[in-house]
């Protein structure tokens, strides 16, 4: 158990530090993602449940959710800027 | 006898003389200031702080972008950041080498406070979730506070991203996103699921005293339902059973009664009165005193807000 | 270094997250990255307050079977706070990406340095 | 039953409840509505604070209120001394006169169907400010500095144009990068003290220096809790968002804002200083010294950045960054004197930029509404109320006799002769030399706006029209600014109680 922890941490810092410099945000939305996954299996493991659930929830799913809206504006908003350039 | 000083132009009382009859400027030239100019005072009111440096300024900026200095400033400044990435994990790293061994039974944290909680937490306040019970009775100030937090964000967004009815009117000739494309197989699918996910949020809610989970995961976990449903069949469909309106009522009725339950908890608390909320036998659905009521408060007031998020992101309203 | 580097070593881990994500929120210049860093920063002192509260060979603190003894649930304070933690940073992203949807929709940019140049440039034209 | 509280007893919980729900309810009404509702409990809470302040006082001693039924180290409280009801009652008493004296422009620069958003803000910052002064736990306390921080961010970016988005995100940015260090040094001293409520904490924390253990996580969580704080709060080095969030916002939040915002994380930190980690813990640490160091060239470095600002809003916030650093001086002198020089001058600082920057914005209206200071000439003449209040600011900024400004700087004299020796002869200084440089950019700016000037008829006829709420708010700022220039001593003697509360 306390090695499967060892290489969940390992992965995890992988992730954070992937997450930090993936250039392209999409990727690194989802490698977040993942981190918060690999995050509630972790607390998981330390015995808190409730903190599994919440962050499995909130972080995994309603933060990722957001953040895919969001970059999906931003694309929405790129395409609607340069649609008005070529109007003129 | 009087002589005439020839040079009166520039003594000091004629100088402040002139000033207080506003014939000069005192600070012309100097520091900040330009010499007042007539076109100051009539009509352009356009906000225009540095008429002189415009053009060095933007001469600046214009450098900024393609400078070579600035970019190897830049290379310095992503060396720096991990410099400082690197001393702040040693130090911290100094730190934790000396913090109490994980763990350990008789560490600092495992103290009287911990073991009342444990100890007298299910006779005191009835629910058999301890995490629960302590954000909630024991700490419930906090938790209120929590609550505000949340809320407080949902004003914000609402403030940064709500568009009046006539934008989003004008937006959806140009932006096709609002709306998904009818899709029978998602939305079968969707129609299979989102029933599962809101009794699955639910059961979260209701057994947040007996099982891991509470107001906050299953408030969120109805909330993601909601927002499968919305992008499965449309802002339409959905606001046939949830619009503004219905957000506004659900988020105000259930923070005020959730605020009206604390004021109640802490008057009596404070104040040694009983206050007969009746704590039923633990393990029990209907039990725990009023944690049950507050967790139905807070996974209404979470989901709500969760699926508000969503729908401002998306389309800027409910 | 001390003594109990090892036997911290969640700790170490959440610290060394706290450390990529403070730097990620203070020195990256694109938005979306600065809300990722925010919220690695955060769940990295949520796992290191939910390593403190882990004691080896004790269950989650839900009551079984009526047994209300210390010796057999962790602390559940840690657990307590974290939750209450998790909400703050959920609310403070969506908040942040919002402003960062509005900075975009006038500045058609995520880079926080080429959004201070835009603004001077467009207050100066 | 002789365990009966008093009843005034509960007015600190109350307040901080009320000022919740009032914000809850703004939610569905109209903006109209939720501004009188938003009033009225400003001044509730005032009188409550008030109220309270007063029994305080007369029973001498603070007393703990448990925020439901569970005892110290168990539940959250809430705690009540001199230094606390006093600083919630100014506190309310600024916000009321930031609100009355800026309404009419909350009402022009924000769209109509989102005034009641802004109450709600406005609401919730109130209630986090008293729940940050009245804290006893310091969990409690790190939520409600959050809430602080949203709401703050909220009142920057309500008007939406360009500038204030910008400042918005960059303030939010550093307020973040200051909860996380903030929060991970609440999360290490929860570790080693294994306690949460402040007294508690305090006592573990003294067994843990007597026998010398953990020191080295000690030193890190209070460089960590203490620069966190700094860095929300706005000291030197960080304070690159102030000038635009001050000088773009409404006028009522750039005047919360600078006056209570940045000041209540200053608040939280001088309790944690005293009720946690014991302040001869903190003079034993030298981080006390990094914050003198860093006060003392925010100091010389704000009124350098007010003498080269080119628009009257980034003076004054130029200027609070100077005053922060006055603040953080005081702290730093390591005396007793020093702190309670300290807390003056935050009573100090919090009724006069609030009284500024509501002069700016009367000053700047009847100058077809320019910041540059060539466009404010004569201004005062227009508008001779905006032009009394500023001249009065700014005299109390500077130091003149009378005002509240000269006390701070009296106590900080005499707190720097007390001080160590190495520390004397530079504070002296630099005290001399950022008074001289406040003198530089104030009386200067007051030559301007009262030098006469020949406009054009046009201009002439523009109408000011102050309205009463407007007039009567700076003119309690004023009267307010008086009083405490005139009866420090009663004033300074309350804050050395309050402080021996503390302990």
């Amino acid at each position: 158990m306390e090695a499967f922890k060892i290489v969940l941490l390992v992965f995890l810092i992988l992730c954070a530090i992937s997450a930090s410099l993936i250039k392209n945000p999409l990727l690194s939305v989802i490698v977040f993602m993942s981190y918060s996954l690999i995050m509630s299996i972790i607390w998981f493991l330390l015995e808190s449940p409730d903190l599994a659930i919440t962050e499995a929830a909130v972080g995994a799913g309603v933060s990722s959710i957001l953040f895919f809206v969001t970059l999906r504006k931003l694309k929405a908003l790129q395409e609607g800027g340069q649609h008005e350039q070529d109007k003129r | 006898m009087s002589r005439i000083r020839d040079n009166y132009e520039d003594s000091l009382w004629n100088r402040l003389t002139k000033w207080v009859n506003g014939e000069s400027d005192p600070f012309a030239g100097k520091m900040e200031m330009e010499p007042l100019r007539e076109a100051d005072y009539v009509g352009d009111s356009v906000y225009n702080p540095e008429r002189l440096d415009k053009k060095k300024v933007l001469k600046y900026l214009e450098d900024t972008e393609k400078n070579q200095e600035i970019r190897a400033f830049r290379v310095l400044y992503n060396l720096s950041s991990v410099a400082l990435c690197l001393l702040l994990i040693a130090v911290l790293l100094m730190a934790v080498s000396y913090l109490p061994v994980l763990g350990d039974p008789n560490g600092p944290n495992n103290n009287e406070v911990s073991a009342r909680y444990v100890e007298k937490g299910m006779e005191e306040s009835g629910a058999v979730n301890m995490v629960t019970n302590m954000i909630l009775s024991y700490r419930g100030f906090d938790t209120f506070g929590e609550t505000c937090v949340l809320f407080i964000a949902a004003t914000c967004v609402i403030i940064l991203l709500r568009k009046s009815e006539e934008e989003i009117e004008n937006a959806k000739e140009t932006d096709w996103k609002y709306e998904p494309k009818p899709d029978a197989i998602l939305q079968k699918i969707t129609l299979i699921l989102v029933p599962v996910i809101f009794l699955y949020g639910f059961y979260i809610i209701l057994n947040g005293h007996l099982s891991p989970g509470g107001g906050f995961s299953g408030g969120a976990t109805v909330g993601a339902g909601l927002i499968l449903y919305v992008t499965t069949f449309g802002f339409h469909k959905t606001q046939r059973f949830f619009n503004e309106k219905t957000y506004d009522m659900v988020k105000v009725g259930a923070l005020s009664l959730y605020s009206v339950t604390m004021i109640y908890y802490f008057y009596t608390g404070a104040n040694l009165i009983e206050n007969h909320i009746p704590l039923g036998t633990p393990g029990d659905i209907l039990s725990s005193g009023m944690i049950l009521p507050i967790n139905i408060f807070v996974g209404l007031e979470v989901a709500c807000t969760m699926y508000a998020f969503f729908a401002l992101f998306r389309r800027g309203g409910m | 270094m001390g003594p109990n580097l090892w036997a911290n070593i969640d700790e170490v881990a959440a610290v060394i997250l706290f450390g990529i994500g403070f730097t990620t929120l203070l020195l990256h210049k694109n938005m979306i990255k600065k809300i990722i860093g925010l919220n690695i920063m955060d769940t990295a002192v949520y796992l290191f307050l939910a390593a403190m509260g882990y004691v080896d060979n004790r269950l989650a603190p839900i009551v079984e079977n009526g047994v209300t003894d210390v010796d057999a649930y962790i602390n559940p304070i840690p657990s307590g706070l974290v939750l209450t933690g998790i909400v703050v940073s959920v609310s403070v992203t969506a908040l942040m990406l919002s402003l960062t949807i509005r900075l975009y929709r006038k500045y058609h940019s995520l880079d926080l340095d080429e959004i201070l140049i835009r603004m001077q440039k467009e207050e100066l034209t | 039953m002789n365990l009966a509280r008093n009843f005034v007893e509960n007015f600190p919980c109350f307040s901080i409840v009320l000022c919740m729900v009032a914000g809850i309810l703004s939610t569905p009404i109209k903006g109209n509505h939720a501004k009188r509702i938003t009033l009225l409990v400003v001044i509730l809470v005032t009188c409550m604070s008030a109220a309270t302040f007063l029994y305080v006082v007369s029973t001498g001693t603070s007393f703990v209120y448990t925020m439901g039924k569970y005892p110290a180290p168990w539940g959250n409280e809430i705690r009540a001394g001199v230094l606390e009801t006093m600083l919630a009652t100014v506190f309310s008493l600024v916000m009321l006169f930031s609100l009355l004296g800026g309404m009419d422009h909350v009402f022009k620069d924000i769209p109509e169907e989102k005034i009641n958003l802004y109450f709600i803000l406005v609401d919730l910052l109130l209630s986090s400010l008293l729940a940050i002064i009245y804290t006893n736990d310091l969990f409690t306390g790190y939520v409600f500095v959050e809430i602080n921080t949203i709401a703050a961010c909220g009142m920057i970016m309500i008007r939406k144009i360009g500038r204030s988005l910008v400042a918005a995100t960059r303030y939010m940015v550093m307020s973040l990068i200051g909860s996380g260090l903030f929060l991970i040094g609440l999360a290490m001293l929860y570790d080693i003290t294994g306690h949460l409520l402040m007294e508690n904490a305090h006592l573990v924390m003294n067994q843990l220096v007597q026998e010398g253990k953990y020191s080295v996580p000690l030193l890190v969580i209070i460089s960590f809790i203490t620069v966190g704080l700094a860095i929300k709060s706005g000291l030197y080095p960080f304070h690159s968002w102030m000038p635009d969030a001050y000088g773009y916002s409404t006028v009522s939040s750039s005047s919360i804002l600078s006056s209570l915002v940045s000041k209540s994380y200053i608040i939280l930190l001088i309790k944690i200083f005293y009720r946690v980690i014991g302040f001869d813990n903190i003079v034993n640490s030298k981080i006390v010294d990094v914050l003198f160091v860093f006060g003392l060239a925010g100091m010389v470095m704000g009124s350098v950045g007010a003498i080269m600002a080119k628009d009257i809003y980034r003076m004054i916030a130029f200027s609070s960054v100077a005053q922060i650093g006055y603040v953080y001086m005081g702290i730093g002198l390591e005396t007793e004197a020093g702190m309670v020089a300290a807390i003056f001058h935050i009573l100090t600082h919090a009724i006069t930029k609030s009284l500024l920057f509501l002069a700016a914005k009367g000053l700047n209206n009847v100058s077809g509404r320019k910041r540059v200071f060539y466009a404010l000439q004569g201004s005062a003449f227009r508008n001779p109320l905006a032009g009394v209040a500023f001249l009065v600011g700014s005299l109390s900024m500077v130091g003149i006799p009378m005002l509240s400004g000269f006390i701070s700087k009296l106590l900080f004299a005499t707190a720097a002769l007390g001080a160590a020796r190495e520390k004397v002869l530079i504070t002296l200084i630099v005290l001399a030399v950022s008074t001289i440089l406040n003198a530089i950019y104030f009386l200067h700016t007051v030559v301007r706006i009262y030098t006469p000037v020949h406009v054009p008829e046009e201009f002439k006829n523009v109408h000011v029209r102050v309205s009463k709420g407007a007039a009567l708010a700076v003119f309690s700022l004023i009267c307010m600014n008086f009083i405490l220039g005139l009866l420090s001593q009663p004033i300074t003697d309350l804050i050395q109680v309050g402080i021996a509360m503390f302990a």
